[in-house]
């Protein structure tokens, strides 16, 4: 059933046509030499139209989308993706242009370019934004770049360190190291939070600065905020804040307003853009007045209603990324923007940390919650009380989720505690939604006590069960090869 | 409009559940001087209908190349799209999902990700291939760092015959003080090989060679692929996959990284993105690769399944000893491209690939026929570079007739042909910019 | 380009395997005095790219209401379509399946029908709906052979005031001989409520009203209801289901059977269609009712499931006995009807009906402003007759300033007001045809 | 899990918002009389927007089309439905025009009129068409009141009858009746064709026509057409053919050659447009010369270039659909008729002829099939082996079809098989996909030998197993009801 692309090769089948040739044409090696031609076979899988349908169709009922259900993914804010948005996206005008037209020929679209940095840049209370930058991770590239120049700018070479919290993602501190920084831990505190105290003796003149996400990967906000900021800055520091959690606070609290010098967001995250399955995001990055010479070029600027493109930008870092950045994911972005407003954006966010608490209260009778307290947009929750009782993990539980029509939540992460589950419900969700959810996790719960290796075993009900990954890595098949 | 479903009746009775009595107080452990005390300064929600509307305006105030016949390339080709492509894409659970961490729940977007990997493969004759990059600029920054650090070298050379915008990316992410970009001249439209031949040395990381070129020529490879991997080097190509139709693979070149923009693969223009890097390698180099990798495995049953492989080199498990940071690629991209080329197959991709080289030479030899030339005389793909006096005048002579010219180079407008264009259209680009010439 | 997957040389090799050489064996038993000798007059193929070219050539000598405001009405309105409605529409699994014939496999499609007619239900204040006729005015025609099948009569009283193409179709169907269709002269925009008094006798099986009516103007029900009623006939109604959010349902005006444009529920105007006929009844004429009814159920293991039934009424099982030929019907316009009323809901719809309902109660004080009046002077919903000079003129001068005009009357101008239109367009629409008609 | 739209009412959930009202506006009780408004509640359900999306997609997945597998349902054309032709229905300037703007605001609309009018013509071998009915029924209805008409118009006003094969669809004699013909059934013979002494015996003056299907509905081609044609036509009457399989013979002959006066076709059938779960369709009908001044009206003319709507038809039988039938169902079939072309609608109907035997020839061997010779673009076949073994009816084969992921051919009828299973491939599934349906069936027939509850208890891996339908009939349970 289940058959690759190519296993579903007929020669013979596929039936594109170009238009006909209406001029004479000769043979390719005339106009070509042979040298630069092609001699290996190129092995394609020949497929009729219906059949390429029928695959990638077939392929879809063996994933599982936000349409489909309720995805808690930790860190994901996996929100609904409006359709209006992507049928805007899709507009001849904004879909079929070219990235190099003459510029008076899309205005419309440098028009949504400069608003949507001006709206991001209110969000944040930053100055100036980039909308290059392809998705988070890109964003912390581009930000730390930016501050990595504006050192150099002012002479500070000797700044080689980048602090990074021990519970920051992955990417925090593998893009400190693409950037040259060697990466300085600062630890957490009994609360969850950054320890100040560890902060303080590790931000230094040889620092560059801290990359910091707030709330946190608990789920928590940092109270100390500014004292953080001051003890960062006090040394010349710069303060780099990781939006991927900005769905807590959009409208109630801005990352300038606390002290941050450059922030990325999530597009795909926060502004509802779809994930596609792994991308494209986009992740735009804002700074202070002090930074903005520094961003990539181009940036859109406005005169007299006509909008244009500045390249002219000396001391920019250059460019992270092939033109104006994922456009159309921007284009989805705005359109949310504008659906919201306000005080919808700022009422996205007060939903959003309700359903989390909801969800944290009502499920703390059974799991255990290391920081259990008012949380943001998401909260931590461990195994630990079925791991006592029958060596039931979190991965147990996330597979055992799945039999219960659910995506599961993010695992295992942060490091900072031990079989963490990572639930982030978003705004979207329902509260009857959340109140299956909860009697579905109530339920395994029973099922850990009562019949624990229903719940080891799992899933069940999915079309394949858990896989061999410690095989794949060590044997990788990354590409189908015939049968000989 | 709003996509919350609770009202504040429910709401207000979660609030109390859980011991709350506002909203706000779900705040309250934000510092009262970092909070907001007023609505952000953003304009008041839109409806459905006014979105709709306010957006079919902005998007009225561009032109699309639907209307207009467009020549620009320079790294994004107006080429054909089959509508089975998007289509596809629109299934929601393909879109609405996120990266398949959980393989139970996601086989059908690992196996449209082995898929992809195997087409890349195929297409490039490479042995291995991630399941895409933000775009060929930055697969190819990433594919010079990877090699620095294969090589434990930092010279990376890199002819000025690549797509200045690559360039620059390149020299953005070397602020790392990983790598260092070493231009080089190009002579005639190409790489000026002897040039490059004297530069690669033992220090040499890797040579960066992209053909079709950025002036749309093809690049000798033979001879700097013998140096540098003499040197023990490494070679990184940049390709147009629809070239691969009947050019050369990278395999064949005996590459070892090979990046390429693959928004021709069924993407969309979108005024420059999302499109796709995609990046392939050598099987030596595969647990340097950056990014997602799929492979094929076995579930517990003993039934044929797929999951994300190799993460021992990725951010979230290696954090800051991983080489690459990336996280979200740009797999529905992907997708789109692994949807274009099953609908293409391989007979088709070649016919494309001929159509486009076809209609670039026809054009230019009616070019010829008025007595203009192209700025260089090498052997070309689907784009050229045409000798004109003013650049500029004769895009925008072209734009008040109704067609979106080349992409202006200094004396030269750089024109590119896809399968889409046809004879009738190339004949009114010809006669119009015939006519400014010869004023 | 073709969407035969089999090559030549597989179709030959299952030629041979069947005992045959060439597909012409395959037409032997068609006499050769009847068969083609040559192709058909028609143009050869097209591949995709030339189709793409030529439809939009085509779309592009349209004017589009994305582009102009409409004001057109009169049977079709451009009222908002959620986006959600065409993602959906797009899923594969509904749109190229067939009739649910098969429960097992169609519980999807069955769900979603009962659904529909339930939703229909709710609307119209009815017991029982169908689901779907092709559009209003044969659902029209149906019911009014319904309604003399089952009062055993058969005359028809249709007031003039209702569609002029239903009527044309009423009397279309009354080829049938089973039928009669005797029109009744409207007065001052609705019917003429005594003269219809004055025919309701115990030949007539029913009289049918449309409220709004085609004018725009609504429709008293009360005296007609019980007249036909006291003579055992039968009260046929045709409304707009928009207009259902706020006016009185054909249920609570005691209506025996209804129906109506469905349009106006998540379809687009399409040129006039595929819209869908919606019709409902009493329970009473349950049985009568043509089309596909679908009913809950219970499957062999005890579970809720869904069915097509009461199939004894339909042509398949009850060949010439059968009243109705339907067999296809809209189906996928009722899923787009009921997914447009999930979104909006009955505040929803009851808000768009209002909004409709001031925005042309602005335009016609804004009319009475300069002097302009109605043709009628009775209430309305979203459409009303604006006397004019030469409708003809004015709608040439609206559509020279980028405005959809009226529906041309004698001496006036339908106009309809759905929610998408703005002040802004109503005051521009207003200015102009003062300007013409003041001149 | 399934529940109904309505028990996922979440009151304050829908999120729908109108334009802010800029002007000033009364209570609707000022300009709208109380009697005429509403007073009975309207109950719709309230949902979310993400709801109304997982509701529907979850629907969906409990469906079954084209695209997601093979699907032989005899006498209805699963053909694969192009997405190109998806497309191009929604472009704008063909879906967002109102069907009374000025004439030459639509004149692309119009010229696709036009020229489907024109291709159909050609491909019918008739002389006009209407593009108005909505159906195959629903052209039936057209066709037989123009034969209708015609005979008045001759005075022939003692035309009460119309013959119609005992093989026909129900839609057939259905049709006559509607149009207020006495139907006269046409016996078949042992060949499974007209019987031409049973049709000589009541073709008479008082007999308004026959209604033919050709192939018939066996998959038969009536070899004897001319002959039937002279029969009809020698006492004044006139031909009818029911399009519905006209995906046998398109291009390679055309009823109006056979003697047909009369045609339907099923653009949801030969032409591919998708069949949208039950509709839309639409059922274009042509006639001969003779018959045109009947066709309803209005018809799309073409002078210099210019196309026009012609409404002054005054022997028209008037209209049978508002507007000019089902517009995208017909844009969608002309892209299909300009992809395809003049040879590739001739291929089509060879390969589907081609199909339908090759699955016949290589069936017969596990299954009755009563007519087998040569058939056209489908064949009946029978459960009478696996009735006469196990008592296994075509119904249980049908059912565990199911499991093996196929959708059922159409079963039961014709009629004058017993037990009949009527299966049609159409020309768009490749040789793997019927081979894979031959062993399918027959692993079926050996299930039914071996193990036959396997097959009368099927289907095993549906979301639902059979169901009560005489219940639900006795009981007839047709909208939702809340629970009391
Ligand atoms: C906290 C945090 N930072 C960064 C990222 C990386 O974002 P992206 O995947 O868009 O590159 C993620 C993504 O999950 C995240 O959760
Ligand atoms: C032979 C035949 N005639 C008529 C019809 C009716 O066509 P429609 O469903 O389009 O009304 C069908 C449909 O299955 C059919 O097979």
């Amino acid at each position: 059933m289940n058959k690759i692309l190519f296993e579903k090769n007929q020669p013979g089948s596929n039936g594109f046509s170009l238009p006909p040739l209406d001029f004479p044409a000769d043979a390719l090696s005339s106009t070509i030499p042979a040298a630069f031609l092609r001699q290996a076979e190129l092995d394609l899988p020949e497929l009729s139209e219906v059949e390429v349908v029928r695959h990638f169709t077939a392929l879809s009922h063996r994933a599982y989308g936000v349409d489909d259900g309720f995805y808690p993914l930790g860190s994901c804010t996996m929100k609904y993706n409006p359709k209006i948005n992507e049928w805007a996206a899709r507009l001849p005008g904004l879909a079929a242009i070219h990235p190099y037209q003459a510029q008076e020929t899309v205005q419309g679209a440098l028009e949504i370019l400069y608003k949507a940095d001006k709206a991001f840049s209110e969000i944040a209370g930053m100055d100036r934004f980039t909308l290059q930058p392809a998705a988070g991770a890109h964003g912390e590239l581009t930000g730390v770049m930016i501050i990595k120049a504006y050192h150099r700018h002012h002479g500070d070479e000797q700044r080689t360190r980048m602090l990074v919290p021990d519970s920051a993602h992955g990417t925090n501190p593998a893009t400190a190291n693409m950037v040259g920084y060697e990466v300085v831990e600062i630890k957490s505190n009994d609360l969850g939070l950054v320890d100040l105290d560890d902060l303080r003796s590790k931000m230094n003149r040889e620092t560059a600065g801290l990359m910091l996400t707030n709330p946190n990967t608990l789920g928590l906000f940092e109270q100390d905020i500014q004292a953080i900021a001051e003890i960062v800055h006090e040394q010349g520091g710069l303060l780099y804040y990781d939006g991927a959690n900005l769905n807590a606070i959009a409208g109630v609290a801005r990352p300038g307003d606390m002290g941050f010098d450059v922030v990325h967001f999530n597009l795909h995250k926060t502004f509802s853009t779809p994930h596609g399955g792994g991308g494209p995001g986009s992740g735009p990055v804002g700074v202070k007045e002090h930074l903005s010479a520094f961003l990539p070029a181009p940036l859109v600027e406005c005169q007299d209603g006509r909008y244009w493109l500045d390249d002219d930008r000396p001391l920019s870092i250059g460019r992270v990324k092939e033109f104006y950045g994922n456009f159309s994911v921007i284009v989805k972005a705005y359109c949310y923007l504008l659906t919201l407003g306000a005080a919808g954006l700022r009422s996205a966010s007060e939903h959003a940390v309700l359903n989390a608490n909801y969800l944290r209260h009502h499920l703390a009778s059974d799991y255990q919650i290391p920081f259990n307290r008012l949380c943001k947009h998401e909260f931590v929750a461990t195994s630990q009380n079925q791991m006592e009782a029958a060596h039931i993990s979190t991965l147990d539980i996330a597979k055992r989720l799945m039999d219960y029509g659910y995506h599961p939540p993010t695992v295992y992460f942060p490091l900072i505690v031990k079989e963490a589950m990572m639930i982030e419900p978003t705004e979207t969700e329902s509260r009857e939604r959340l109140d299956e959810f909860i009697e579905a996790l109530r339920s395994i719960a029973r099922e850990a006590r009562e019949n624990p290796e229903m719940v080891k075993n799992a899933p069940h009900n999915t079309v394949i069960v858990r896989v061999d990954e410690v095989a794949a890595a060590r044997h990788p098949l990354v590409k189908w090869e015939a049968e000989a | 409009m709003a996509y919350t479903p609770n009202s504040q009746r429910v709401a207000e009775e979660m609030l109390h559940s859980i011991g709350l009595e506002s909203m706000d107080e779900l705040f309250a452990d934000i510092p009262r001087e970092v909070k907001l005390d007023q609505l952000l300064n953003l304009a008041p929600g839109l409806g459905e209908i006014e979105l709709r509307q306010y957006m079919q305006t902005l998007a009225g105030r561009n032109l699309n190349v639907d209307q207009y016949p467009c020549f620009l390339g320079a790294g994004a080709y107006d080429h054909f799209v089959p509508a089975v492509v998007d289509q596809i894409l629109q299934r929601s659970e393909f879109y609405t999902s996120y990266t398949p961490y959980q393989p139970e729940i996601s086989q059908g977007i690992l196996q449209a990700i082995f898929e992809y990997q195997t087409l890349i493969c195929q297409l490039t004759g490479m042995e291995v291939s991630n399941a895409s990059m933000y775009d060929a600029g930055t697969a190819l920054a990433e594919a010079c760092l990877m090699a620095c650090e294969a090589s434990k070298r930092k010279q990376i050379l890199v002819p000025e015959t690549i797509h200045p915008e690559y360039q620059k990316i390149m020299d953005t992410y070397s602020i790392s003080g990983k790598m260092n970009c070493q231009a080089v001249p190009g002579r005639n439209g190409v790489t000026d090989v002897e040039q490059i031949l004297a530069l690669i040395d033992k220090e040499t990381a890797a040579v960066v060679l992209q053909t079709p070129n950025f002036f749309g020529n093809l690049e000798e490879i033979e001879r700097i692929e013998q140096a540098i991997h003499q040197q023990k080097g490494l070679l990184i190509m940049v390709v147009d996959p629809i070239s691969l139709g009947i050019l050369k693979s990278p395999g064949e070149y005996r590459a070892d990284i090979v990046v390429g923009e693959g928004q021709a693969l069924g993407n969309g223009l979108n005024f420059g993105g999302p499109y796709l890097g995609f990046m392939a390698s050598s099987k030596k180099y595969m647990r340097k690769l950056p990014g997602r990798i799929v492979g094929q495995t076995l579930d517990f049953k003993g039934r044929r399944a797929f999951v994300l492989t190799l993460q021992a080199r990725e951010q979230h498990i290696r954090r800051e000893q991983a080489s690459s940071n990336i996280c979200s690629n740009q797999a529905l991209n992907a997708l789109a491209a692994s949807i274009y080329l099953s609908m293409v197959g391989a007979q088709g991709l070649r016919m494309i690939a001929e159509r486009c080289h076809q209609l670039a030479v026809y054009a230019s030899n009616e070019f010829a026929k008025i007595g203009l030339s192209l700025q260089y005389d090498q052997p070309f793909f689907k784009e050229f570079a045409l000798k004109v006096k003013e650049p500029g005048r004769v895009n925008r002579l072209l734009l008040d007739n109704g067609i979106i010219g080349g992409y202006e180079l200094e004396d030269a407008l750089l024109l590119a042909f896809t399968e889409k264009r046809s004879r009738m259209e190339i004949d009114r680009l010809v006669a119009l910019i015939g006519g400014v010439e010869h004023e």
